[in-house]
């Protein structure tokens, strides 16, 4: 991956259609502790291999989509719309 | 001394001759040459000279490896400095220049290196040149750099069209040799899509350059017959003059296709240069293989070249190299190159085999030495000898040509540049390819068959295994007999000890086997070090010819195998590429797309002078006759403003029309202030902040009906605010009903601002809109006078009473030209964003210019728009941090000068009066100034060390930069009308 | 071995045959006063200036391949000191200043070349922000001089001066910047560090830090478990991998940044010259190659290479700035990954735990910062103190509300 | 005063100057079509989009999921905003000055359109009455199938100049020419 990420709404697009926003992390309920957000906002796991990230498909839908990937490798497991990735968190949790 | 054409035979057409320059002087070559072939028809083996020493050097391939014979073609603008002249297609015309030689090719002072060479040893320059230490930059610097780089530039813009195209396909083959082209036949037969690319002018790979039989035809016709069957296909796609430079993530591979760099006046409707993107679902590297050259004392000089390039010239240029050729040969190449050039007629001075016995056939009356090797050559400008030593003897040989055959080595380039390594075979010795994955393999030589017919075979498995995967009934191809095959194997010699002169690895950078010695020594003994610290592999060839013998000379040295030592990192591009055609289209005015208003007629019609703010053309301000500066137009308008009226477009802002029952709620969350009980048909300022507390972007939102809203934001946020209302509604609360979609092109928005903006207005719109039935920031649709529906906001970005008016943006032109009409009589002007600007400062109204993503609410004045009892909103719950709420924050605050008539800028700096300038002293910055009209005066906005509290001080605005210091006094924000009485009139 | 004009003639007298290594190979030693992770520019910098200013030479510089194979020796090699904020330009500026007197100081050519870095604006606003920041430079005493439009066509007239759009408004240029042979850097310094007896362990990855009763007692690697009293981190896009295995969680994210290099060409561009409209900068080796680059990947990678659309939108930007530039050929590629930080500052810092030092979050901007790193973070290593200048890149500024955004682009990094 | 307001259209300044015959490659632009834009609730999207399909005289662009242009040639736009609020939890929004309406076809088109859009128009692979927002020529539009060798491509109003421009140095090597619909 990297160059091509297949849109589950769109088909397969160039990266050049997307705008990647960073890792994906959950924010904090409302009333969540100061140092929750500060968690949300700066820190990040960062983890070399399987990583889940935010892309926008900018010049397609406008969806943010949850991109699963090995960062190492650019090999992609899953391309999900993430309102879906959500409610599917939600269900895990 | 001579090289010649033959009188028959080969590819080129001796009907048609070309008549072509090289350093000024004319020669005749034929259609279908390259400059080399060409040249050396013409007997002009000396072609370039190398970087360092400046050896004199002539091609030692005829392919795109080629490290020495590089030429500038072109002239004026388009000069092309770096071209290998032996790929480079002769045209009727065509220019080449030698490079890094002076005065002459032939006699160039820069060879006095050469001398020196002992002092230039790998690394030399890390140990020297430090005494005294000025001397570097004053001294000997400026010498290096004089003597950096092989050709020169011109610096002129570009005459030549660039353009990028996107392909798609099910298989791309890579090179059309034998493999490459049964691989496509294959494919293709079987119904798949193909794309099949090669870098040569003509498809036919090595089938070019072979003196065989394929199916009773001779290999070049055997090749014509696939390529026109291929080409009848619709399902293939063939990309001749295509190298396909790079692979990418997801089986994308860029390349570029030499559309015109054949032609001596290209057409200007279409490109020199095309890129393409393509995208494979599986793809075949048929790159073949490169004959390794051997390295012996003097293996550089023009007259030695490989055997492969020397049947190359043979039989497919029917160019003989040499009148008298030897070979030093390691395997079968260098006999089936005897037997070739003597076929031909062409006298062959000895095979020097370094090994002890071989089958290969030995051509009639040649004489073979066994157990030999060359030690030295002989000669300057071209070899006319040399020296081979056979058990202790030394004998010299006279030749005016040496083919070298040091063995072959696929060509894994592209397959490597994803990370993998390519992988040591002992049994081939030779790097192979890696393992990627099962949608890319190699195929023929490139995946180490030796012959052609094995070349065939391979290129057809791997391309039926590939239609078998992707769901195609494959096609079983025909290959047909191969007569004439030698054998191609061969006994590994790195390299031949005790010469004299230099041996090189890398020719072009000069790098020779003592180099490899020094970095061993030295402790650089990673190959990745040793390639750094002897250049070997970084010239412009990247060593396509030299790295595996650098890897096999290292081995050598510290008694390993190769794969112990491993290759450097291959990377992208597999040959040099143009800018120009990275670039494509997409430069220059199109770098980036362009937009326009819909009052961009309007604006022109009064003259306006634009300005790029975002890819939009603003229209800054609107100069009348006897307006000398631009500061006489902009102090106009603004007069003119806040006296009368102007129209201002201001359509560029961002729009966003929300729908939907959570739509209130939505917006509460995103703005800092509250949105939840707007009624409908009032505008709100709103506050953006990020996550982190910073102020985002602020602007006016209206309610038009009870779930109905529509957001402005800047013109420059547009986009990211958009995205950030995305990423809330999609990411952080699916749940909220709420929808929304940009309407920034529908509408062509103006502002008519200053006193008489009523009464104006009330001319073109139907509804009643006195200040009691369309109050301070009512925003409602309106009727225009004949009909057509508007939307209008009585909002002010200028202090005065002001409306913006929203039309289809078709009607744009056709209103604000009815509103400049139904204005003259109250002396309506245009005003532009300059004017913009200083109606705003003069009101304290922040912009991105103290948005500048580091200033909290509070520090722009806005602390009460910080809705705390809200339960959340995006950038709550870090504003509280310490260091965003500490009381030496930079607070915005106006300036004015002591001195009336004294001016300051933005980006100066704030000291306290008789304090040293330094970080630690300083006090904040200008952030926005302009000449107020209206007062008469400078005045500025800034962000000041607890800006508030310091109303009244004096301060020093310094300006080091421009060398300014001028005392000015803090004041509020606001210079003009705070009591606000303007607006509610 | 001291390297002079003498030796250097000797040595070719002899057929260069009696050169010494420019360090030693020597195998780990069981325990070190200080081991530093990374044999990057700044582990390396870290060591020698230990060694020489501090004199703590019982350290080990532990390097998973080999030196100068991460981001010290793939980098575009611009150095400058022309930062706007308070926590950045003094710490650039004691930089700039070691690397005026490093040649002399390690006795190695790193071919540090002041030939001036010039930042092209192309609007009002944007010449306004660089005024500001050069008034930042000019009020530490740092030099700055802000061009017009005809004083940056005398030093570069090959600039596209005509474009409609994003007109070249004029420069600010500090003279004193300009580029630094990027492998000698390395080198220079790890021979430094050598001589004075730092153990340089290559191929040697960490693969664990352990800890005992909550201080660090050494690093598992390749090469077995080797003790220490201070460790302290410098593997710039791995921070967070070698950070993990203390339990840190840090404010970084690891990117890709992509670099190039043309065919060698006779010089033409004397300058660093970044566009102002884009992201594009470019210089010319001494050899005679454009070195230039523009934007990051975007996307998360730990892969040290990029993507084709960056290449694109890269030379896009090259030939809209320099027309001239477009039949020049590109020769290779590559990409660096970076430990891009929440505000696209550094962080040099003690950590949660005692005898852990961090030093990471330098982005793309840390080559030029090599030397001041090195200095600081010894200073913080040996000294158990901050030094003065690198006393804003502390790893709590998150939380405390402190950010160092010179770009003003918030907490996320693929923007710095 | 009753005002008289001509409409204009973006492109009137750009098509001057060029061929008025057309070629076998050819752009057409259509002057004023009705485009709106239509979003769902969300939850409603299948309901929504089938409720456009079935509207009659619209051609539906999707956008994205919940997302699609509604597109008429032959109806008002009072009669489609009509139609389109008769929709249950549907929002619309006219979009008709915001976007701007071509048409590009002929033997050539999808080697023209390889060079402004990334997607594989095989028909395979992008079959006759798809659409789908993607860049094209730099700028974010939509798509569409609507024969063989022709497509219909809708981008936003700022940046038509740009494209129509792009679209036709692309073409120029194919004889691409280009006029308003009907003219
Ligand atoms: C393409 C590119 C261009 C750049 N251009 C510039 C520029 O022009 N100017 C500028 O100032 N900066 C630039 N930078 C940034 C600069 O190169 C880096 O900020 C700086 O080099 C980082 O510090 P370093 O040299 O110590 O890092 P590195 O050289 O990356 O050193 C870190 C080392 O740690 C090692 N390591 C990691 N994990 C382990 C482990 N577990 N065990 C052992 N060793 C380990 C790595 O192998 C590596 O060698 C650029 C960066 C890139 C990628
Ligand atoms: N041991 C060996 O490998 C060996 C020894 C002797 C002879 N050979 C000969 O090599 C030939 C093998 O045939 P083959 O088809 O494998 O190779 P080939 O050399 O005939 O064809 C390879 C083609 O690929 C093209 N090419 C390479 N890289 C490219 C790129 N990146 N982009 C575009 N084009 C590219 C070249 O221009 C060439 O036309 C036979 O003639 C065989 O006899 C091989
Ligand atoms: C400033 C600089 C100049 C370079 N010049 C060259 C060059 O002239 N030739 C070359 O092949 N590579 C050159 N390189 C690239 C290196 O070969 C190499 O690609 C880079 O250091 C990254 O390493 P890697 O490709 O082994 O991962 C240069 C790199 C840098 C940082
Ligand atoms: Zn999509």
């Amino acid at each position: 991956m990297a160059s091509l990420i297949s849109c589950p709404h769109c088909g397969t697009r160039p990266k050049e259609e997307f705008s990647i926003r960073g890792a994906v992390v959950a924010r904090p309920q409302p009333g969540a502790k100061e140092d929750a957000w500060y968690r949300y906002v700066f820190i990040r796991d960062n983890p070399k291999g399987r990583y889940q990230e935010y892309w926008h498909h900018a010049a397609g839908c406008r969806r943010f989509l949850v991109v699963d990937r090995d960062n190492l490798t650019h090999e992609v497991f899953a391309v999900t719309d993430a309102t879906e990735f959500a409610k599917n968190a939600e269900v895990a949790r | 001394m001579t090289s010649y054409r033959l009188d028959s035979g080969g590819l080129v057409n001796r009907s048609y001759a070309l008549t072509f320059s090289f350093d000024g002087k004319s020669f005749k070559g034929l259609d279908g040459d390259t400059v080399a072939s060409a040249l050396l028809a013409n007997d002009q083996m000396l072609m370039g000279r190398s970087f360092k020493y400046h050896r004199p050097r002539g091609p030692v391939t005829a392919g795109s490896s080629e490290p020495n014979a590089l030429v500038t073609i072109g002239s004026g603008a388009r000069n092309e400095p770096n071209v290998r002249a032996t790929v480079a297609e002769l045209y009727a015309g065509l220019t080449a220049v030698s490079q890094n030689r002076w005065p002459s090719l032939s006699f160039d002072m820069g060879s006095v290196n050469s001398l020196l060479s002992p002092l230039l040893g790998a690394g030399f320059y890390y140990k020297t040149f430090m005494w005294p230490a000025k001397f570097w930059e004053w001294v000997y610097e400026p010498v290096i750099r004089r003597a950096a780089g092989l050709g020169k530039m011109v610096m002129e813009a570009d005459p030549d069209r660039y353009e990028k195209s996107w392909a798609h396909c099910d298989l791309l083959v890579v090179g059309a040799g034998p493999a490459g082209l049964m691989a496509a036949l294959t494919a293709a037969r079987s119904g798949v899509r193909v794309i099949l690319a090669d870098e040569g002018f003509r498809f036919g790979g090595s089938l070019l350059s072979e003196n065989l039989n394929i199916g009773g035809v001779s290999a070049a016709d055997y090749a014509t017959g696939l390529i026109a069957e291929l080409a009848s296909l619709p399902n293939v796609t063939l990309m001749p003059r295509t190298t396909v430079f790079g692979w990418y993530d997801d089986m994308v591979f860029g390349a570029v296709e030499r559309v015109q760099k054949h032609v001596a006046s290209p057409s200007p409707d279409l490109a020199v240069e095309r890129l393409w993107r393509i995208v494979a679902k599986r793809a075949i590297l048929a790159s073949g293989a490169e004959e390794r050259p051997l390295v012996f004392g003097g293996n550089d000089k023009p007259g030695v070249m490989t055997a492969g390039a020397v049947r190359t010239y043979l039989n497919r240029y029917s160019v003989a190299v040499g009148s008298k050729v030897a070979v030093f040969t390691n395997g079968g190449s260098g006999y089936r190159t005897a037997a070739d050039l003597a076929a031909r007629g062409v006298e062959i001075a000895a095979i020097v085999d370094a090994r002890a016995a071989s089958e290969d056939v030995v051509p009639a009356g040649v004489r073979v030495i066994r157990n030999g090797a060359v030690v030295a050559t002989k000669g300057r400008k071209r070899i006319d000898g040399l020296v081979v030593e056979r058990a202790g003897f030394q004998e010299e040989i006279s030749c005016d040509a040496l083919a070298m055959a040091g063995g072959w080595s696929p060509i894994v380039h592209l397959m490597c540049q994803r990370g993998q390594k390519p992988v040591w075979s002992e049994e081939k010795q030779a790097f192979m390819a890696p393992d990627v994955g099962s949608a890319f393999v190699a195929a023929g030589s490139a995946a180490g068959t030796d012959t052609v017919s094995a070349a065939l075979r391979d290129g057809a498995a791997k391309a039926s295994a590939f239609a078998r995967d992707l769901g195609f009934a494959a096609y079983e191809a025909n290959i047909p007999d191969v007569e004439g095959e030698y054998d191609a194997s061969f006994a590994p010699l790195w390299y031949v000890p005790g010469a004299k002169d230099k041996a090189f690895v890398d020719f072009q950078n000069d790098v020779h086997v003592s180099d490899l010695g020094i970095a061993q020594r030295e402790a650089f003994r990673h190959i990745e070090h040793t390639k750094r610290y002897t250049t070997a592999g970084m010239a412009t060839d990247q060593g396509k010819l030299g790295n595996v013998n650098t890897i096999g000379i290292v081995a050598g040295m510290r008694g390993v195998s190769p794969a112990e030592i491993g290759t450097t990192t291959f990377r992208p591009f597999y040959t040099p590429v143009s800018f120009g055609a990275l670039a494509g289209a997409s430069r220059g005015e199109h770098a980036a797309p362009t937009r326009t208003s819909p009052l961009h007629g309007w604006a022109k019609k009064n003259g306006a002078t634009f300005v790029e703010a975002g890819l939009w053309y603003r229209s800054s301000w609107f100069p009348k006759e006897g307006e000398k500066t631009w500061r006489d137009s902009v102090d106009r308008e603004v007069r003119n403003v806040r006296e009368n009226a102007g129209l201002c477009d201001v359509s560029t802002l961002g729009k966003i029309e929300i729908f939907g029952a959570n739509a209130g709620e939505f917006l509460d969350r995103i703005y800092s202030n509250g949105f939840l009980k707007l009624p409908v048909g009032k505008a709100r300022y709103g506050l953006m902040l990020r996550e982190d507390g910073m102020v985002f972007d602020d602007g006016t939102t209206s309610r038009l009906g009870p779930n109905h809203y529509v957001l402005t934001t800047t013109t420059a946020y547009a986009t990211e605010v958009m995205t950030h209302l995305e990423f809330a509604s999609q990411t952080l609360w699916p749940d909220l009903d709420v929808c929304f979609t940009s309407v920034s092109d529908q509408w062509a928005q103006m502002s008519l601002a200053g006193p008489k903006a009523r009464a104006i207005m009330s001319r073109i719109v139907e509804d009643d809109i006195s200040d009691a039935a369309f109050p301070f920031l009512a925003a409602r649709t309106v009727t225009l006078r004949g009909g057509l529906a508007a939307r209008l906001f009585r909002i002010s970005f200028s202090g005065e009473l002001a409306y913006e008016l929203a039309v289809p943006a078709g009607y744009g032109e056709a209103v604000a030209d009815a509103i400049m009409e139904a204005g003259r009589e109250d002396g309506i002007c245009a005003y532009g964003v300059e004017a913009l600007n200083v109606l705003r400062v003069e009101k304290g109204f922040v912009t991105h210019s103290e948005i500048d993503g580091r200033a909290t609410a509070d520090d722009l004045g806005y602390g009460k728009m910080m809705g705390m009892n809200k339960p959340d909103f995006i950038g709550k719950h870090l504003s509280t941090r310490f260091g965003l709420t500490a009381a030496d924050r930079l607070q915005l605050v106006g300036l004015k000068p002591i001195e009336a008539d004294k001016e300051f800028k933005a980006g100066a700096h704030l000291l306290k009066e008789n304090a040293a300038p330094s970080m630690a002293s300083d006090q904040g910055f200008v952030s926005s100034v302009c000449y107020s009209p209206t007062l008469g005066h400078y005045i500025g906005l800034a962000m000041l060390k607890s800006g508030r509290e310091r109303i009244g001080e004096r301060i020093i605005v310094w300006d080091g930069l421009r060398n300014s210091e001028v005392p000015a006094e803090v004041c509020a924000p606001v210079f003009v009308d705070p009591g606000n009485t303007k607006l509610n009139v | 071995m001291r390297y002079s004009a003498f030796s250097i003639l000797k040595q070719a007298l002899s057929g260069n045959r009696l050169w010494t290594p420019a360090w030693r190979e020597p195998e780990p030693k069981p325990h070190y006063d200080v081991i530093i992770v990374g044999g990057g520019g700044h582990g390396l910098s870290t060591a020698y200036y230990l060694a020489k200013e501090f004199g703590i030479t019982n350290v080990a510089v532990i390097e998973k391949g080999y030196i100068g194979s991460g981001n010290v020796g793939r980098n575009t090699t611009i150095i400058r000191s022309n930062y706007m904020l308070e926590g950045n330009n003094p710490f650039y500026e004691l930089s700039l200043k070691l690397w005026e007197g490093l040649e002399q100081d390690f006795n190695y050519n790193a071919m540090v070349s002041q030939r001036g870095v010039l930042n092209l604006f192309h609007s009002d606003g944007q010449r306004d922000q660089y005024a500001r920041r050069g008034n930042a430079m000019r009020i530490e005493g740092v030099d700055a001089e802000l061009l017009d439009r005809e004083q940056v066509r005398r030093l570069a007239p090959y600039l596209n001066f005509d474009h409609g759009r994003f007109p070249i408004m004029g420069g600010l240029l500090q003279k004193r910047g300009g580029t630094v042979r990027h492998d000698a850097v390395a080198w220079g310094y790890a021979r430094g560090a050598d001589q004075r007896g730092v153990d340089i362990i290559q191929h040697c990855e960490v693969t664990g830090i352990r800890r005992e009763n909550g201080v660090v007692t050494g690093v598992e690697t390749t090469k077995g478990f080797i003790g220490c009293n201070k460790l302290a981190l410098a593997a710039a896009g791995n921070t967070t991998t070698v950070g993990r295995m203390a339990d840190l969680q840090l404010p970084i994210e690891t990117h890709v940044l992509q670099a190039f290099v043309s065919e060698g060409l006779k010089p033409v561009i004397d300058q660093v010259i970044t566009y102002g409209a884009g992201h594009f900068y470019i210089s010319q080796s001494d050899k005679g190659g454009l070195v230039f680059g523009a934007d990051i990947d975007y996307y998360s990678s730990y892969a040290q290479r990029g993507n084709l659309a960056t290449v694109e939108h890269t030379m896009q930007e090259g030939v809209t700035m320099i027309p001239g530039l477009s039949r020049a050929k590109v020769l290779r590629a590559w990409g660096g990954v970076m430990d891009m930080s929440m505000d696209g500052s550094p962080i040099i810092d003690r950590t949660s735990i005692d005898n852990l030092y961090l030093n990471c979050g330098w982005c793309y901007g840390g080559f030029k910062a090599t030397p001041a790193s090195g200095f600081c973070f010894a200073h913080l290593i040996a000294k158990n103190e901050t030094h003065r200048v690198s006393r804003f890149m502390r790893l709590d500024r998150f939380e405390r509300g402190y950010a160092l955004d010179e770009s003003g682009k918030g907490p996320q990094p693929n923007l710095h | 005063m009753a005002l008289t307001l001509l409409h204009r259209h973006v492109l009137d300044d750009h098509i001057s100057g060029f061929e008025t015959n057309a070629n076998p490659n050819h752009l057409s632009v259509f002057r004023r079509p009705v485009i709106f834009s239509v979003l769902a609730k969300v939850g409603q999207e299948r309901a929504v989009g089938a409720a456009l399909e079935a509207a009659a005289d619209i051609a539906v662009r999707t956008c994205a999921p919940g997302e699609w242009l509604a597109v008429s040639q032959t109806s008002g736009s009072e009669t489609v905003a009509g139609q389109l609020s008769a929709i249950v939890d549907a929002s619309s929004v006219d979009q008709s000055d915001g976007k701007v309406l071509l048409t590009v076809s002929g033997p050539s088109v999808r080697k023209i359109l390889a060079k402004c859009v990334a997607v594989d128009l095989h028909p395979d692979a992008f079959a006759d009455g798809h659409s789908t927002n993607m860049l094209i020529g730099h700028v974010t539009g939509n798509l569409a199938r609507t024969g063989a060798d022709r497509f219909e491509i809708i981008v936003p109003r700022s940046f038509a100049g740009s494209v129509f421009e792009e679209l036709m140095e692309m073409g120029r090597e194919f004889a691409l020419t280009a006029a308003f619909a009907g003219d």
